[in-house]
């Protein structure tokens, strides 16, 4: 599918009464950090060119005009020192929200995401808080190669203390970045590069997207698509064209990798009996590895009429070449092809 | 905290409570090998004893919501800032009335009350963090300072660095402070540094760097004051390097075979405390009565804090789980 | 169990033809290196403490005095720059052996390892090879928290370009170290801080464990337990337990984490029809999820009897309480337990 | 290579070949932009235009068999430690016989043939690769010597701080070579460091520092071959700042915003280009018959080099599985 798809946008809209306008996903980012800003002195934008810049991806966009340099601080290119001036600002009354410019930089910072931030309230007896955001853009499709396109939201799943989600559609984009912004706990948003610009309905104003709930965009009872970030609008596109086929998908989208709404996943699985899973991610002990676990030793498992299929990244650094770039990950046609062997070989 | 113009050693309140704090210290840890040698206390434990001086001069110079970040070898600095040592004995036998409830141990506590954001694990953990208290302070406009307790190793660490290069272009009120006991585990800072004094990093940075005797309160609180009165009237980040010594092992591992025998008697030579206290003596703000009556005090109130401590009900693991996520 | 056990370094012990001697997993890998150094000048060691204080665990020991300072190198406390200076040096001929102190502190080299190290050979189109090896004590046990009790496997079995062994025996500690140094691909050892001091028989000289190859030290009909690190001799002292009580347990060892032999695993289990993971990692993506996942998804499904079942670290912070540690990881107990309901129950 | 000790623009076998170098940096990244602009290269590309000074400079003072590690914006220092621009430009067109198969592109670009160890997409990722390098150099004694290309940037870097820690404590020869175009993508130096001359920050590790004209090739390369020397002896690291400037935005994503068109205007009036050449013909190491005779030659060689490029194969996905471990 083309990135300006908004089969998932449209899925996951909010209920009608609510009122919405369309804007990219990149401005319903924006758009919530402003809200934030607005209603609470306590939250500021750290990270690098996140000021005049704009952003790497223009997310930021020109932020820094209404709110001025102090909230919207632009940093030296310091992964880790911004993370830890994180930590420490949300461990004082600050609600910091760090902006990491490619999730593969989280590499450089991940003594402070992971030994710092997600153990402190633990660690310390719950005698603090350390209420940050951590926005990092993961994925491929932009030809950056191995370094700037990794889907690493295992690396976060993993790690107790850490919350962690994925946005799929404009709208999430915005009601879980708020709700990430509320929450006492640090919480990783992982976005899409490819995302920022699809357009979507986004409600207006002070929303939110729960933490912790799945969406499940479409319904089917043939059998159960569980796909995050990016996968989600490809899910639905290729639900479209199995339907045409006969082919009945259900659609989930976490949303929320940490905590997950496994009964969610669960109540879809044993409604169908075949599931799915698709990742952008490298296939080895990516994020749908533990979706398959928690389906396979739960009661689900007794509804399965076939074996769990995973559709993920390619075991691989993400090649430049565009051909091969595209080769690594699943595409639309691949998730058609997977869900029809499944549905007609079980 | 006022300005302190006299002595500490002349000044009968400051050389009296400065003289506790060091004992405290040195008691407390004197006391915690005790319990772990004898296999009363576990997990592992870094002791400062001979490096009392640095956290007993630095903290004089902070107020209570000062904040200050910590290391592996924090029960110095926590104690310094005012902790209470019962509730440090606590966390160290694993009570649910230490200060982590047990969870966390030596390297991780802190008191939020007074303003420590805790001992922290990882070597240079605390830099880029106190780095962040300050952001922190100076956003909500509350002229609190943050000092950055390190070791000489730290400064081997990005994280050091980074924290460091932030606070200079931000100018924040921080000051990092380096107890340099010349080793980092077996690495000496001879070694590590090609520098005759590691403050001449400071310039790098463009921030004022300065090197103290750290075995010397008054030498401590008196760069500390200058580098708090700097940051707290805007004047940004300071580094200071205390010179110090560590008479213990790194941890209870360490054979010492990176040092000599000579080298730890001569820097037990430099006690702090008998230095302190031949100064309050010199300059009047002690008596000889005076001193044993601190000691005396200190004797007392650890006595009780680890018979308390002791007593206490153990950790509980019914709430693990639930205790990961803050609501 | 006690860590004196030595269950599963006698199960695993090499064929009768080979000679062998009592050694410490310690003492093994020492013997290990001794060995790779003699043979080959481009292989040395870089560490923190690794010199005249012998490692954080006392592993190098006193190499030092063998070898000297130069083939033994002592850094300062910069896990970034040591494994930088790693991925540099195995690039231009070299065979480095980095030592880090905690496996909690690859997370401040994580760029060097799973940007870098992981992914140049790839990314550069083959051209260079990055020979080293990155030993680092993980597990709990030894009340140290939360900062230095992690097992993060996961985090490097997730990228692909490294290989990651996890010996659970004295022999298999220097067999896969042998065989970790000799590979052209940067390959992550992760040691256990209990096994250490346990001991075992150990081929002597220049010997090999295959990387990739699952060890069985235990075959039963009931069920297959599937154990890393340190699990894997509380399994095996589990299934001792479970066979007075008249229940056969398969425990596998994959040893080899990535590559991993999933062809031992998947044969196990269709034998069995029931399986039990078990791994001290905390629950959530842990190695284990990719285990099952694996299993869920091949042939090996049609023949389970029972759900999967995980055993599995809870989803927590290491606690410093000696009584919370221990409950916070699987013990022997909680393996005969699993098991025996797992068996019981269907 | 042998230490020149004439200026190099008054040789004319060096003027000659560090024009060409010059010309082919400018050309090769011209050409880029230009297939980039039309939609028939794709990712993304950091153009060093305006900067083809310091790796030409640079590399006049090493051996084949030195070591680089080059960044982000590598492109000159690739062609100028001797890279064949056809399969550079193969790699950029993602085909079979760039330099990565077409698996890396530009910010990955490697020739190990010419000691250069990459390209890289981390800020500072090469720095402590480059202390690797030249530890390796020293290890395996061959006297070769490793040159870390970084920018002003990197230098925020914990990367940055653990190499340059490491080198100057084991004394490894390795140079420090910062390309300060001043900016960090929109972060200027001037507020990034609280210094006046970035080579200020050497000292605090120990190790000379030295800023010049980075637009200068004279200069850098004065610069360079003493620190090179220094480091074949066993004198350790040197760290060297060279002033310069990047025309175009930071990467295609760059709207400019944090600098003026004045200064970039001002810093084109300084184009390396036409410098060198008016210094080759005043010290008369080239006339001007050979100044065009060396722009025509690139401009011949880089069309074809493109011209061949786009002719050969696709990079193909066949192995893509099988290339990830090498055996
Ligand atoms: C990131 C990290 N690396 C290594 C260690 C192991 N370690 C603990 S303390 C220490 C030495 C620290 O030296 P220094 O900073 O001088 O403090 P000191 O122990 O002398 O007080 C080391 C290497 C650690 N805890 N964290
Ligand atoms: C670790 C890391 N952080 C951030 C980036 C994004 N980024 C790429 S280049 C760059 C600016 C680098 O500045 P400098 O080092 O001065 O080099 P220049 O671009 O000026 O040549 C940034 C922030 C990155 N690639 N890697
Ligand atoms: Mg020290
Ligand atoms: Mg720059």
């Amino acid at each position: 599918m083309t990135i300006e798809t908004t089969a998932a946008q449209s899925a996951a809209a909010p209920a009608a009464s609510a009122e919405t306008a369309v804007m990219t996903y990149s401005e319903a980012i924006r758009d919530a950090m402003r809200i934030a800003m607005a209603k609470d002195p306590a939250v500021f934008i750290m990270g690098e060119d996140v000021g005049t810049y704009g952003g790497a991806f223009g997310v930021t966009g020109e932020l820094i005009n209404e709110i001025g340099p102090e909230r919207i601080r632009d940093t030296t290119i310091s992964e880790l020192g911004i993370m830890g001036a994180g930590v420490g600002a949300a461990m004082t009354g600050m609600r910091p929200i760090v902006e990491i410019q490619f999730s593969d930089f989280t590499a450089q910072a991940m003594d402070q995401i992971a030994n710092q931030a997600a153990k402190i309230h633990f660690m310390l007896g719950g005698a603090v808080n350390v209420p940050m955001v951590i926005r990092a853009p993961g994925g491929s499709g932009t030809g950056a190669a191995a370094q700037h396109s990794q889907s690493l939201e295992a690396w976060f799943v993993h790690i107790p203390g850490l919350k962690v989600v994925m946005p799929a559609t404009a709208d999430d984009a915005k009601g879980l970045l708020l709700s990430a912004i509320d929450d006492p706990n640090p919480v990783m948003v992982i976005e899409h590069k490819l995302l920022y610009k699809t357009s979507g309905d986004v409600r207006v104003g002070d929303i939110r997207t729960p933490l912790g709930v799945a969406a499940v965009p479409r319904e089917g009872k043939d059998l159960t698509i569980i796909a995050t970030g990016i996968e989600v609008s490809r899910a639905l596109e290729a639900a479209e064209i199995l339907a045409a086929d006969g082919i009945e998908a259900t659609v989930v989208d976490p949303r929320t990798l940490k905590p997950l709404d496994s009964g969610t996943i669960l109540r879809t699985v044993k409604e169908t009996g075949r599931v799915l899973l698709v990742q952008e991610a490298v296939r080895t002990l990516g994020f749908m590895s533990e979706v398959s676990a928690i389906i396979a030793e739960s009661d689900a498992f007794g509804y399965l009429r076939a074996p769990i299929k995973r559709l993920a990244g390619l075991d691989i650094p993400i090649p430049y070449a565009p051909k091969l770039e595209r080769a690594s990950v699943p595409q639309v046609e691949d998730i058609v092809k997977a869900a029809t062997d499944l549905v007609r070989e079980w | 905290m006022t300005i302190i113009n006299t002595p500490i050693a002349a000044n009968p309140e400051l050389a009296a409570s400065s003289l506790e704090t060091m004992w405290k210290i040195r008691r407390f840890e004197e006391a915690v090998e005790d319990l772990y040698g004898r296999g009363l206390m576990h997990g592992t434990m870094h002791l400062s004893i001979g490096q009392e001086a640095v956290p007993t001069g630095a903290c004089l110079a902070l107020n209570r919501d000062d904040y200050i970040t910590s290391t592996h070898r924090g029960h110095g600095h926590c104690i310094a800032k005012g902790a209470d040592m019962e509730r440090m004995m606590a966390e160290l036998l694993a009570k649910e009335t230490g200060y982590c409830r047990g969870r966390g141990g030596s390297m991780h506590i802190a008191d939020t009350e007074t303003g420590n954001l805790g001992a922290n694990g990882i070597v240079a953990g605390g830099v880029p963090i106190a780095t962040g208290a300050a952001l922190s302070a100076k956003m909500r406009g509350t002229k609190q300072v943050a000092v950055s307790f390190h070791g000489d190793g730290a400064m081997g660490e990005g994280a050091w660095h980074e924290g460091v290069v932030l606070a200079a272009m931000w100018q924040l009120p921080v000051v990092f402070l380096c107890e340099n006991n010349l080793y980092g585990m077996s690495m000496s800072s001879e070694k590590a540094f090609n520098l005759e004094k590691l403050s001449d990093r400071a310039r790098g940075y463009g921030i004022p760097g300065v090197t103290v005797d750290g075995n010397d309160v008054q030498a401590v609180y008196d760069a500390t004051q200058e580098a708090v009165d700097r940051a707290r009237n805007g004047g940004g980040p300071t580094f200071i390097e205390a010179k110090t010594y560590r008479w213990r092992g790194h941890s209870k591992s360490d054979k010492n075979l990176y040092r000599t025998r000579d080298e730890i008697d001569e820097w037990r030579g430099k006690d702090p405390i008998p230095l302190f206290e031949a100064q309050a003596l010199a300059a009047g703000g002690l008596t000889q009565a005076d001193i044993d009556a601190v000691r005396d005090k200190v004797r007392t109130e650890l006595r009780s804090a680890v018979q308390r401590a002791n007593a206490a009900p153990d950790a509980t693991a019914d709430d693990l789980l639930s205790a990961v996520y803050a609501r």
